[in-house]
């Protein structure tokens, strides 16, 4: 069983309001090295058998129809899960 | 009675707990986010609304604001058996108890993954929170459900917890509106001052301005006012 | 909070087109066709400024004199609202037309103030986030009068109701309206939602806000008091919403191709709430002496307004606008459409008590400049010049435009097309079959799984709301003081005759609030249009202007303001011509409001008004055989002002239980509607109607006469409710008792189960939009 | 400029509905090869300098304290971005 990484990120130019609140909230917590914040979405697709080239060009073609929404955000990787991920 | 209720940035439902509180008869104070002062009130109410847009995780930023260190500090470890400043955290609150670790579990994304508006009907598990008090056990109330992160989660050895130590408040009647684990609509603390709950009983404390029927069918509705009368009694008999 | 900052790095103070360089180098090529300027519009910017513009001010004078901002085809045809308006009409006008928003006296010292805009585009390219940020712009209007937003209402129009962008575009739509007016704690007091291939490709998102105040909290947009600062608040500044000034700035400078600008933008509702509160505590502290909200055209947009609206001149410097995107030009700083910011003019005096608030709420906020004597509105950026131009000749002389008009060529055709070759049924079995068809069709079902993703309750305030007739909210918790509002649009009606279509949503608003018992007294308004370059909808759009501004006058009712929205268009197909009216209406006392269901069996219920066959343009006629044709209903607007007078004189007088009127469907969807309301049936028999006005059961159930309404009264009161009728000169007729059984029974022709008809009406939009 | 990444996930035995909705929308669309799915949080932090093991185990903590809810959430990965990222 194999798992596929999908990553969804706003486009750099778009505002993006859960990034901007994260980013607050650390530096009121302190964490004052980070100086900006993004927030997008991960997605972990199952497969039954190996992630091959195949499967990914069709995690691609899924991630551009459906999972990142073109208008506003960028699908900033798909690739097989590396074996030391969790779940 | 003097009861805090407090504003985050994002907070909406701030009036209508403070009106809650004076319809009950108790004088609502306005706490402040960012002031760790609770200026000596009695019991604290965490309001419903989108504390900082609840962007990250609903309740997750608000957790962090100097007012709820001393609402963390007063109300006591959840699990501890002598109680402290009775809260009642309804909707966001109840996300912010949560984040906070003054209740179990966690609110996630309702399982039909919209916003739901309605009137809910509920059963009031456990009268003898500071909070409930003046219900009738297992009596029936309607009111107004209002989130889009209503859903309560928690492992299976934390449920059975909560529910050995009768602990669940409320739950659910004529259909789960959001994918609750068991049905459940709101759980206390080990002492019953901490109360957490997902619908909205400040939305239900005056006629003409809640859900059109109570839970007994009555063209009127004023069910959720109890849990404000509840803690005023609490308040003068401790 | 950074009160005098700038954004200092060399690139961006790169040598500009400055005024300076405008006077040395006269001749430079300049993309005004690009930006959507006419050759005689840029010849009278160079008119007006005796040399060419600056990239600045070009892109000033383009988005400004754009037809969003400018009004040029359609304010020729708007001052009818100004003209048409009686002494007496503008007595409760506290500031009409022309403003931000209007706003209206509702006695003991309170006011309100309400608007409808569109944000029809954006919604169609990103449903969520464009009617998202659809509702913020709203609010931000109603801000700006120096008001606390207490509510939103949404009218949506949506394409074929199973077409496969309807199920793009719908959950969308919703979820962006829900989203932001959730999040800003804004009760969703009611809507519409229709439906017709017309709309498909140009969904209408119309947005209303209300905003409550006292008579002295009244502020306005003008920058005036030579000295006074000029600050930037809310939001930091990106490359929102700027497609043309990108074209502009790569122009200005050969460095390549113009950064990445989205084509879309993203709304904040938290900035926005946090914006609300930090506007209504800067007002209360009395530190803003003019505010402005920035919304389409932005920078540009706020500056010329407030500049044109003072007393003198601006100056500010453009630099110091804080930055989402530090790579942005100043023409496109002047453009960007960034949401959730707002402008203020403040006095030096009371800058640090300003400043004290907006850090109180963690907003930013930025001095940019301050109030001249010159009458001349100067942008600086970087020390030099960008804009010198007069403020009025950008905000307020645009070019106006009398467009040629033509009454459309098929519309003849399309009117002698009556209904009455149409097959209808007759015997009850069948009519009891096409009611329920009807009751779940597009236009009449159940709106309920839209309307349960708002948040109605918040504030608590909330009287009335869907699927009441109007929404209601208590103004003055001591009195009881409220106000009503409903929207109404039919492009149906409006594609038959724009002038009567326009008539009748006009009548319908109205009497959607008299139905709840207020007493309607103002108008807001939202004009959606096809392209103003075609004849025949600039023909639609006089009609219905006309017909609009006759009709208040002869209501009395006075247009507050409003919004227009053209070139909803696909290639060369307009939209239907769809005028959406938003009514506000005034009640002594919320307690006194009339639901629009009977609560109890036993109750007497009457027909007010007289029906008649009209059947032309009817959710029937559309529903059953996607016939449009013939001529719309009959609309008699002082019947209807008799009719609205015996509403709220009987709410006042505790006659009426239930009152609801009737619109689309005609008399038995309004009779279904208001036994589903509290589950309470009714026992009625249509015999006496059918002889007294002339009619077989079929029409008497369907026809969509106007003027009309079913209301209860108490049990016993039927012939005191009789005489009232007969004094105010309403037809009234009784029509049968409120039942103990859960069932519409109508005597001799069928009797349905309730729990059917709940079904029926509740089945089709979750089985089209829930997956 | 750096970037630090932090995958976040919903624990495996709490309702994913996101993830849920995902899995059915894929498999209406004919994407029949993705057996289930699950819908989690991207954050990326900027910092001034690089990406050092002191600035990951500051986004570590940053991760446990606010980033991800440890009652129902894992976070499954901090890492420096990989320079051929998109942004
Ligand atoms: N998009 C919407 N948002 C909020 N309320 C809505 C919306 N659409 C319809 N409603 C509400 O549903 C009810 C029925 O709508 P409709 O049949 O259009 O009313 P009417 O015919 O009386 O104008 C009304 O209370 C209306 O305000
Ligand atoms: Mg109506």
């Amino acid at each position: 069983m194999g798992r596929v990484v999908i990553d969804v990120m706003f486009k750099p130019e778009i505002l993006d309001p859960q990034g901007k609140a994260v980013a607050g909230a650390l530096a009121r917590l302190g964490f004052t090295e980070f100086t900006a914040a993004r927030q997008g979405k991960r997605f972990e697709l199952q497969v039954d058998g190996e992630v091959t080239e195949e499967v990914l060009d069709r995690a691609r073609e899924a991630a551009a129809t459906l999972l990142g929404n073109p208008v506003i955000e960028d699908v900033v990787r798909v690739a097989a899960a590396p074996e030391g991920d969790a779940q | 009675m003097r009861i805090g209720v407090v504003t985050f940035p994002g907070s909406l439902d701030e009036v209508d707990a403070a009106r809650a509180v004076r319809l009950a008869g108790g004088e609502a104070v306005a706490l402040w986010h960012g002031d760790d002062d609770l200026h000596g009130v009695d019991a604290v109410v965490l309001p419903g609304g989108f504390s900082y847009g609840d962007y990250l995780r609903c309740g997750a930023i608000a957790r962090f604001a100097p007012v709820m260190r001393s609402v963390i500090r007063w109300a006591g470890p959840p699990e501890s058996a002598s109680p402290g400043l009775p809260v009642l955290g309804i909707c966001n609150g109840f996300q912010v108890l949560c984040e906070s670790h003054l209740l179990p579990g966690a609110l996630v994304r309702n399982d039909h993954r919209k916003f739901v508006c309605r009137d809910q009907r509920l059963r009031i598990e456990r009268n003898n929170t500071r909070w409930t008090s003046r219900y009738g056990d297992g009596e029936e109330i309607v009111v107004p459900l209002k989130n889009g992160e209503g859903g309560f989660v928690a492992d299976v050895p934390t449920l059975d917890h909560l529910e050995s130590e009768g602990r669940v408040v409320a739950r659910y009647l004529g259909g789960n509106p959001n994918g609750s684990y068991r049905d459940i609509a709101g759980v206390s603390n080990a002492t019953g001052t901490v109360v957490g709950l997902m619908p909205h009983p400040e939305h239900a404390v005056e006629e003409g301005f809640g859900p059109d029927r109570d839970a007994a069918g009555r063209l009127t509705n004023t069910d959720g006012l109890r849990f404000f009368t509840s803690v005023l009694e609490g308040v003068l008999t401790a | 909070m950074t009160a005098e900052s700038s954004n200092d790095t060399a690139a961006s103070a790169a040598c500009h087109d400055t005024v300076e360089r405008a006077v040395q180098a006269p001749d430079v090529d300049q993309p005004w066709a690009e930006l959507g300027l006419k050759a005689d519009e840029y010849a009278r910017i160079r008119e007006i400024l005796g040399r060419r513009p600056t990239s600045c001010e070009l892109a000033m004078y383009s988005v400004m004199w754009s037809e969003h901002c400018s009004y040029k085809s359609s304010k020729v045809h708007l001052r009818q609202f100004g003209e048409k308006v009686t002494d007496e009409m503008r007595e409760k006008l506290l500031v009409g037309m022309g403003e931000n928003a209007g706003v209206v006296d509702i006695g003991r010292g309170w006011a309100v103030t309400f608007k409808i805009e569109s944000h029809n585009h954006p919604s169609y390219v990103e449903p969520h986030q464009g009617a998202a940020t659809g509702v913020g712009g709203i609010v931000r209007d109603i801000m700006s009068m120096g008001a606390r937003p207490v509510a939103v209402m949404d009218p949506l129009r949506f394409g074929a109701i199973d077409h496969p962008d309807t199920a793009r575009v719908l959950p969308g739509i919703v979820s962006g309206v829900g989203s932001y007016g959730n999040c800003l704690g804004l009760p969703n007091i009611g809507g519409e939602v229709a439906f017709d291939p017309c709309y498909q490709g140009n969904p209408l998102v119309n947005v209303l806000c209300l905003g409550t105040l006292r008579h002295g909290d009244i502020h306005l947009a003008q920058a005036s008091g030579a000295g006074n600062l000029v600050v930037l608040f809310g939001a930091r500044t990106g490359g929102d919403g700027i497609g043309g000034a990108s074209i502009l700035a790569s122009e200005t400078f050969e460095e390549g191709g113009p950064t990445k600008r989205p084509s879309v933008q993203v709304g904040d509702p938290f900035a926005e709430k946090v914006l609300i509160e930090c506007c209504l505590d800067l007002f209360a502290a009395k530190v803003v002496t003019g505010i402005q909200d920035l919304g389409a055209a932005g920078l540009s947009c706020a500056f010329s307004e407030l500049a044109s609206n003072g007393d003198g001149g601006m100056q500010v410097h453009l630099d110091r606008a804080p930055l989402r995107d530090p790579s942005l030009r100043p023409e496109e700083i002047l453009m960007s459409e960034s949401q959730e910011r707002m402008m203020a003019v403040v006095r030096p005096a009371d800058l640090a008590a300003f400043l004290q608030i907006t850090d109180k709420w963690d907003v930013e906020a930025t001095v940019m400049g301050q109030v001249t004597d010159t009458g001349r509105l100067e942008v600086l950026w970087h020390g030099q010049t960008v804009v010198d131009v007069p403020p009025r000749t950008v905000a307020h002389e645009g070019p106006v435009y009398n467009r040629p008009m033509a009454r459309p060529e098929r519309l003849d055709e399309v009117r002698s097309d009556t209904p009455d070759r149409l097959p209808r049924p007759g015997t009850g079995e069948e009519l009891l079959a096409l009611l329920l068809r009807m009751v779940g069709s597009p236009g009449l079902c159940s709106r309920s799984w839209v309307t349960t993703q708002y948040d109605r309750y918040v504030r608590g305030n909330t009287a009335l709301a869907q699927p009441d007739d109007a929404g209601m909210i208590r103004v003055d918790e001591a009195s009881g003081l409220g106000v009503a509002l409903s929207t109404d649009g039919n492009g149906r009606f409006g594609a038959l005759d724009p002038r009567e279509g326009a008539r009748i949503v006009l009548a319908e608003a109205y009497r959607n609030v008299a139905v709840t018992g207020a007493q309607p007294m103002a108008v807001t308004d939202c004009l959606n249009f096809g392209s103003p370059e075609d004849p025949a909808v600039m023909w639609q759009f006089e009609q219905a202007v006309s017909g609009l501004a006759d009709g208040c006058r002869e209501l009395g009712i006075p247009v507050t303001g409003g919004n227009v929205s053209f070139y909803n268009q696909t290639g060369t197909t307009a939209i239907h011509p769809t005028p959406v009216v938003g009514m506000l209406g005034v009640i002594d006392d919320v307690a006194h409001r009339v639901p629009s269901g009977w609560r109890e069996p036993g109750l007497p219920v009457y027909l007010l008004g007289t029906t008649r066959e009209e059947l032309a343009g009817s959710e029937w006629a559309w529903a059953e055989h996607g016939h449009l044709g013939g001529v719309p209903p009959v609309v008699d607007l002082d019947t209807e002002r008799l009719l609205a007078d015996v509403l709220v004189a009987g709410a006042r007088e505790g006659f009426l239980s239930c009152a609801h009127d009737l619109s689309e469907g005609g008399l038995v969807q309004a009779l279904v509607e208001s036994c589903l309301r509290f589950g309470v049936g009714l026992e009625c028999d249509l015999e006496s109607l059918c002889r007294r006005d002339d009619l077989s059961p079929f029409v008497a159930l369907f026809s969509e006469s106007t003027s009309r309404a079913v209301v209860s009264v108490p049990a016993g009161t039927g012939g005191l409710w009789e005489n009232f009728c007969a004094e105010h000169g309403v037809p009234a007729l009784r029509l049968g008792t409120t039942s103990s059984r859960p069932s519409l029974d109508v005597e001799g022709l069928f009797a349905v189960p309730l729990a059917d008809l709940k079904v029926a009406s509740e089945a089709l939009l979750p089985t089209l939009f829930e997956h």
